[in-house]
């Protein structure tokens, strides 16, 4: 029905200076954290808007209003007057309202081709699915826009790259009046970018009010028309892109000197090596990566996505199968490959997916904290509870953990307090290395510096940290060399005092 | 000369003799045989009653279970006459279940001997009287009440609601009983389920309401037995109690008679010689040649150590004494009959 | 603040255990139909028919004990009513031949710990969905026992400690009640006071954190298995001692009472939730109704239709009450 | 020559693979080697007759398989088609009896049928309780339903239509059962739908990814409302045909029915996770235990074996299935 809709020239009249979306004193709590606080939103139809904000800000919570996934606790949103009530997804698209997540939203058993059209599959005669349409229509739009991609592929088979391009490939497949892009460049390489961008002036030329979300200034002084910030869930400010310079959009963001977020307390790194990685491959992503990390140092892995962070430090800490290389903890051989014998020579991870990987939801905040410590409070098998909690609780008051008591399940704790009491975990059962995955993902602002804080101590008290991250100030912030990573290989190691942001990302790209 | 050629010929002659007396009763090649439940104790003796004479006949006997599945018996007998046998001898999981595959098998002119439960529309049935089997072993447990248990019969009657069979069973025993003591009274109606842990279970929670009983009646060996191991679960003494089992199906109750006191009663069944009766009815039916409706199978109810004049027991493996059963006489008609129980 | 969470901790432990979870509802079904089939039928109360509701009840809690445990971890067996039977009939050969309960005993472990262990294995290393894989296991019992042995195996050794196992008694007590008790108990300890016990929630919680941690959560789990399998060796050996005979058509349909007893309980099928305490009154409450049923002299048919109306009324009430302490 | 053979060489590997991860290849060699063994090995198996037996007994799980495939794929379980069989029969049988009408039995036992998918669907996808519970909870609310109707007596079929019998006897040339026919009838139109109607997708992606699928703007418990009804719907379908194959409603109709059918479907690939499988798959995973346990029939084997070869099989096919799909995931 409205593949038509995306060739040029065919722009909807644009019915200017009525807005295309108003969202006004959005509020929204989670248990223990307030995301949203009365926080105005409008976008005006054919512009470019940019929404930014660290991460925690609230950025996401938003968009999550707006499509749907989440209710507002207070709070209007109206479309040209009329005010909207949408309960669900399903509300939000009826009204025209298209959010592209960063979080890959595809089916990956279906084709790409169908993925594109996974909203409203064109139909024929009877209802009957038109196959031969949606791969002329998906190859066509691809064409378009300069996507090279077979839209028979199975999307789960796509690098997680050009799944994301895919996601936005799919905002015009479909008539929407506003279309929110949830960081759509995060797993892009640079000379990919330039296909979002495509994307979007397409979709303001045809008269559809976009939201930008991000982070990246370059990006948004480059193609948005207006910029609303937010900070800790509230609303910061809203200026034509114009009115902003680097600094004063920064100073918006942060709030603070970037500084003040990484205090760094421990002194230089010890000389022993902590952790020896010698020719690591694997059979799905890593080839030959080989390092070393010494006590008392943060060793910061970056790389774009797909690049294989997460991999190496599922790898190195025995989760993950190799097939060839050698670890080493404190020059012990990791022997057997297992997380077992990982954990009993002193090397653990901090997983980047906390829900599947890290929590055990329905169970206490002290059983989570106790999980790899649980030997040491007990006798002949039997668990010496008080002692338990009572250590268990030391950690809570020193890690200013945040939870009602040591019974709360955790998975009603905010983001933060769940990272704090993962970290006491490790900290528990005492660790000389530590592999720390995106450790602030999904955490918001104020705990940030807190995990930063922790991370900082670790490597203080002489654990060697491995940390694996895709944001660059905390890469700067906190590592004391950095290591880059694509596709798989490790392509360059360097110090504190010879990283730059450049550096990394040529070496990221490979 | 003339002597070595008179042997000769005489023995030709035999020769010619004996094939003819073969070819006087022709026999059908090969029978298939669709069980109910192939590894129920009563149907494997069944199964070695038909082996037997099927050897000896020499005729090939092949065996399906349904395996309580109505749907596979189906398909069984389906198989069997892709197949080609020549008899179809069926124990039906269900009596109205059957009646398609009785009409299949009236289609591919393969002629049919049901075992155990008559259908609509057969030909032939071979079975013991259910009700007359119960009923025998009434009069024998009343005439033992009237004598050990001082004339009183409080029955418990581990039953089997799910066959009309064993509801004959049931009812036949009572029927019997009432003829020495009329007065007796059945005090539990239960469903056992006719296997032995469920008989146990809801014998154990029917005596803990009301233990006053003296009989305890089970329309199978299985359900007997979980009756009167509730009996001795609960902690009682077996002095003033009688168990009458049916069927003999197996070793279980020869095990019961030698070591339970109260166990004196077995209405038996003979399975094998059941099923030694359906190969002969299938071989008559190949022939064409006219059955009863119903081929009654003999039963008789066994006191004590009767067992003894029908079974050789060796400890591990029990051995039927054909003469002693083939001698029994089977009434020509039931006292009663699953057509009496719609009425 | 850490004194505040302190002094809460064992008063919110204890009434957390006993009440805070779905064990208040099925406490109160299950005082509700005493006190009903109590009022219509005074045998109920009876000391013979709690004796009879017990040792029933034992037969399916001694199993439900390891299937508890064994769902904890997000794991289930479906295989323990053909095992029940077929370890009958090997118990009940050992002893004939050996004459010594011992090693009978020793031979129905071995046989139940051993389909527990290749339930295990195969679910572990093969990774087969626990599922299927116990109605694989279960249809390679329902045929092997008959392999095994074409009748009832009979009880020629006669030995009085044998019969005892079922039907003896300890004081008032039945001997298969102290049993299951015992093990009950054992578990209960087990999943409430240790290490094991902790581990084994923790894995149905979430496997990988587990793992991750350091811990073999496979061998956690083929322990589950092993468990309800020699779970499985004790019932059936009580089983035969009460039938006298090892019987190759018994246990049928038990896997799904002693599941439903266990999810009845408020055990999670998807794991890392429930406890013992529920799986006791999940049984109660079933070996109740069934008994009830019978005192009352209704139609036994109702012994299925009550308790799958029970178990889908007890988990919606369960949902219902979670929401409500939600909001 | 030698060319071709390191080309072949060079090709085989990924060829190879590229077939097997066609699970419904790697399940159609499957069948086609249990055929091919029995033909050798069991008489009269290879015959035109005993095949087109085989696919009238097959009709009942291929019918009722399409339902608890298609609730497999939106990421649930029923179990209760097993009683649900026995149930609708009850309607079937009886309506027809009291009518002499086929349409009148066959419009109740619908009716009867969507009641309880409908029951499963709201418990499952409204109420929120697992369904592996709800549909244990309702298959013994059924089965002993019957059982209290019945007395656990079967209900013979006193009106013996003769659309009815048909459904039994009648072969469609005189070649393929009808009831055969039906089956692949229903299996063609559903899995036209699954492939070809907005619907059919909707179901693998909530699925497969319930999440998404939500963001996609579909409401994800309707659709597995719906799926429980289709499943009911077919379990009923299935139902009607083996109370003409065996001519009454019967108590005892389907006992263990839902097991077979699990284990055909996951053998044919349907993932219990969701999302993953097609009905084609599902099939060949029925035909493949069907013509094994005629086959193992034919050979005369006893039940205890049939048994313990078939469980051997199912966890065989099963842990080969997985160990498949991690190679691939992990290469």
């Amino acid at each position: 029905m409205s593949v038509d809709f995306l060739y040029p020239g065919e722009g909807a009249a644009v019915d200017t200076g009525v807005p295309a979306i108003e969202m006004r004193g959005i509020d929204k709590r989670f248990p223990g954290v307030v995301a949203l606080d009365n926080v105005d939103l409008t976008l005006e139809p054919g512009k470019i808007h940019a929404l930014m904000g660290e991460n925690g800000a609230g950025k996401s919570t938003l968009i999550k209003i707006m499509a749907g996934v989440y209710g507002k606790d207070a709070g209007t949103i109206r479309m040209r007057g009329r005010e909207l009530d949408i309960r669900s997804p399903r509300d939000s698209l009826k009204e025209g309202i298209k959010v592209v997540f960063q979080e890959i939203a595809l089916i990956s058993e279906f084709t790409v081709a169908e993925n594109i059209f996974l909203e409203g599959y064109p139909t024929g005669k009877g209802g009957s699915i038109d196959w031969k349409k949606i791969r002329a229509d998906s190859a066509a739009l691809f064409n378009r826009i300069g996507f090279n991609v077979d839209p028979a592929a199975r999307t789960g088979s796509l690098p997680v790259s050009q799944q994301q391009m895919v996601e936005i490939a799919r905002a015009l497949a479909h008539e929407a009046r506003v279309v929110v892009m949830d960081e759509p460049t995060s797993s892009l390489t640079p000379n990919e970018i330039s296909l979002p961008f495509t994307v979007i002036r397409r979709l303001a030329a045809l008269g559809i009010a976009v939201l930008y979300v991000s982070h990246k200034l370059d990006e948004v002084f480059e193609i948005a028309d207006t910029v609303t910030v937010l900070r800790d869930g509230r609303h910061v400010s809203t200026r034509p892109i114009g009115e902003h310079t680097n600094d004063t959009l920064i100073q918006d963001m942060i709030g603070r000197r970037i500084e003040s977020l990484f205090p760094r307390k421990r002194g230089a790194p010890g000389s022993k090596v902590a952790l020896s990685v010698q020719g690591l491959s694997t059979a799905k992503k890593l080839k030959d990566v080989s390092f070393e990390a010494n006590a008392g140092e943060v060793l910061g892995f970056f790389g774009l996505m797909g690049a294989g962070r997460t991999e190496l430090a599922k790898a190195v800490v025995g989760f993950d199968p190799i097939i060839s290389g050698t670890i080493s903890v404190d020059g012990r051989h990791l022997m057997p490959h297992d997380t077992h014998t990982g954990v009993r020579l002193g090397i653990g991870l901090l997983t980047e997916d906390r829900k599947s990987e890290g929590l055990m939801g329905e169970l206490p905040v002290y059983q989570n904290a106790s999980l790899a410590s649980l030997g040491a409070f007990a006798r002949m098998g039997f668990i010496d509870k008080a002692r338990e909690r009572k250590a268990v609780q030391d950690y809570v008051d020193r890690f200013r953990i945040k939870t009602p008591s040591l019974f709360q399940q955790i998975k009603n704790l905010s983001g933060g307090n769940q990272q704090k009491v993962l970290i006491s975990r490790w900290l528990m059962r005492g660790l000389k290395v530590i592999v720390v995955d995106e450790p602030t993902r999904g955490i918001d602002v104020g705990a940030k510096s807190e995990i930063f804080a922790l991370i900082d101590r670790l490597a203080g008290e002489g654990l060697a940290v491995v940390m694996m991250t895709s944001e660059m100030p905390e890469l700067l912030g906190l590592a004391d060399r950095v290591a880059v990573m694509c596709e798989g290989r490790l392509t360059a190691i360097m110090s504190r005092d010879e990283a730059t942001q450049e550096k990394i990302l040529n070496a990221a790209i490979g | 000369m003339n002597w070595s050629k008179s042997i000769l010929l005489s023995s030709a002659a035999a020769l010619a003799l004996s094939t003819a007396a073969a070819q006087a009763e022709n026999m059908p090649k090969r029978i298939g045989y669709v069980t109910n439940y192939a590894t129920h104790e009563w149907y494997q003796n069944v199964i070695k009653g038909m082996q037997a004479r099927a050897k000896e006949l020499g005729i090939e006997l092949e065996v399906q279970d349904a395996n309580l599945d109505i749907a596979k018996q189906v398909s069984a007998a389906e198989d069997f006459m892709a197949k080609g046998v020549d008899v179809l001898i069926v124990t039906p999981v269900n009596e109205e279940g059957v009646v398609p595959l009785l009409r299949q098998a009236k289609s591919n002119d393969v002629p049919v001997v049901l075992e155990g439960n008559p259908v609509k529309g057969m030909t032939t049935m071979v079975a013991i009287c259910d009700y007359d089997t119960g009923y025998t072993a009434g009069v024998e447990a009343g005439k033992y009440a009237k004598e050990k248990l001082g004339g009183k019969a409080q029955v418990m009657n581990v039953g089997l609601p799910l066959l009309s069979a064993t509801v004959l069973r049931s009812q036949g025993f009572m029927d019997g009983l009432k003829t020495i003591i009329p007065d007796a009274v059945m005090v539990h109606d239960l469903d056992g389920g006719g296997n032995p842990d469920r008989a146990l279970e809801v014998s154990s929670a029917a005596l803990a309401k009301n233990a006053d009983i003296n009989i305890i009646y089970g329309i199978n060996d299985s359900s007997s037995l979980g009756g009167l191991q509730a009996w001795k679960a609960a902690g009682k003494s077996q002095d003033n109690l009688l168990t009458v089992g049916t069927g003999g199906e197996g070793l279980a109750f020869i095990n019961a008679i030698q070591n339970e006191p109260s166990y004196r009663i077995e209405a038996a069944m003979f399975p094998e010689k059941e099923g030694h009766t359906a190969i002969d009815a299938a071989v008559k039916l190949f022939n064409g040649e006219e059955v009863p409706e119903h081929i009654v199978s003999p039963t008789a109810p066994m006191n004590g150590d009767d067992w003894k004049k029908y079974y050789d027991y060796d400890g591990t493996v029990r051995t039927i004494k054909w003469d002693a059963v083939n001698a029994l006489q089977p009434p020509e008609k039931c006292m009663k009959t699953s057509a009496d129980l719609k009425k | 603040m850490s004194e505040l969470t302190q002094s809460s901790a064992p008063r919110r432990s204890v009434g957390g255990q006993l009440l805070g979870s779905s064990q208040l509802v099925l406490g109160i079904i299950l005082a509700v139909l005493c006190i009903a089939i109590s009022l219509a039928a005074p045998q109920f109360y009876s000391e013979a028919n709690i004796i009879a509701i017990l040792r029933q009840c034992a037969l399916v809690l001694i199993v439900a004990s390891g299937m508890t445990m064994l769902i904890i971890t997000a794991e289930v067996d479906l295989s323990v009513g053909a095992s029940l039977a077929f370890v009958g009939c090997i118990g009940m050969a050992v002893l004939n031949s050996t004459h010594s309960l011992a090693l009978g005993m020793l031979a129905a472990f071995a046989f139940a710990g051993g389909v527990g262990l290749f339930n295990g294995l195969v679910v572990t290393r093969l990774k087969v969905n626990s599922l299927i894989a116990t109605i694989g296991t279960m249809m390679m019992l329902q045929g092997g026992v008959y392999l095994f042995t074409r009748e009832a195996v009979q009880n020629h050794h006669r030995l009085i400690s044998f019969t005892d196992l079922g039907a003896g008694y300890i004081g008032a007590i039945p001997l298969p009640v102290v049993i299951a008790v015992v093990i009950f108990a054992i578990a209960a300890v087990t999943l409430r006071f240790t290490t094991l016990g902790r581990y084994l929630y923790a894995v149905g919680a979430n496997e990988r954190a587990v793992r991750l941690s350091g811990v073999r959560s496979e061998r956690l789990k083929l322990f589950a298995f092993v468990v309800t399998g020699l779970c499985v060796g004790v019932a059936g050996m009580i089983l035969s001692s009460l039938m006298n005979a090892g019987q190759p058509t018994a246990g049928r349909g038990f896997e799904l009472t002693v599941i439903a007893a266990v999810i009845l309980g408020g055990t999670s099928l998807l794991g890392g939730r429930g406890s013992l305490f529920g799986t006791l009154l999940g049984v109660l409450v079933l070996k109740v109704i069934d008994n009830g049923i019978i005192i009352l002299g209704w139609n036994q048919d109702l012994q299925m239709v009550v308790p799958g109306v029970v178990i889908i009324l007890a988990t919606y009430l369960d949902i219902i009450r979670n929401r409500a302490n939600v909001r | 020559m030698s060319l071709a053979s390191t080309d072949t060489m060079k090709e085989g590997p990924s060829m190879l693979a590229r077939l097997f991860a066609r699970q419904e290849l790697a399940l159609l060699l499957c069948l086609i080697l249990v055929i091919t063994f029995f033909s050798f090995t069991a008489e009269n198996f290879f015959s035109v007759r005993n095949m087109t037996n085989v696919l009238g007994q097959a009709s009942l799980a291929l019918t009722a398989g399409i339902g608890c495939a298609i609730v497999f794929m939106s990421g649930e379980v029923d179990i209760s088609i097993g009683s649900l069989l026995a149930t609708i029969a009850l309607p079937l049988i009886i309506i027809m009896n009291d009518t002499n009408s086929l349409a009148l039995g066959v419009g109740g036992a619908l009716l009867f049928g969507l009641t309880i998918g409908v029951v499963n669907g709201y418990l499952t996808a409204y109420a929120g309780i697992n369904s592996l519970i709800v549909t244990l909870g309702t298959m013994f609310v059924m089965r002993g339903g019957v059982y209290l109707y019945t007395g656990q007596r079967a209900i013979p079929d006193d009106a013996a239509l003769d659309s009815f019998i048909a459904l039994s006897d009648g072969r469609l040339f005189n070649v393929v059962p009808y009831s055969a026919v039906i089956a692949i009838v229903l299996l063609a139109a559903f899995a036209y739908m699954m492939q070809h109607r907005p619907f059919g997708r909707q179901i693998y992606a909530v699925g497969g990814n319930p999440e998404v699928a939500r963001l996609a703007g579909y409401d994800v418990r309707r659709v597995k409302f719906i799926c429980f009804i289709i499943s009911a719907l077919l379990a009923t379908v299935a139902g009607i045909i083996l109370a003409a194959r065996v001519g009454s409603a019967q108590h005892t109709a389907g006992l263990n029915f839902e097991f077979q059918v699990v284990a055909a479907t996951v053998l044919g690939g349907v993932s219990l996770a969701g999302g993953i499988g097609s009905l084609t798959g599902m099939a060949l995973g029925v035909l493949i235990l069907q013509f094994l346990s005629n086959g193992l029939r034919g050979l005369g084997l006893p039940t205890e074996w049939q048994l313990v070869i078939t469980g051997m099989i199912i966890i065989a096919a099963v842990a080969f299935d997985e160990a498949k799909r991690r190679r691939i995931i992990g290469g």
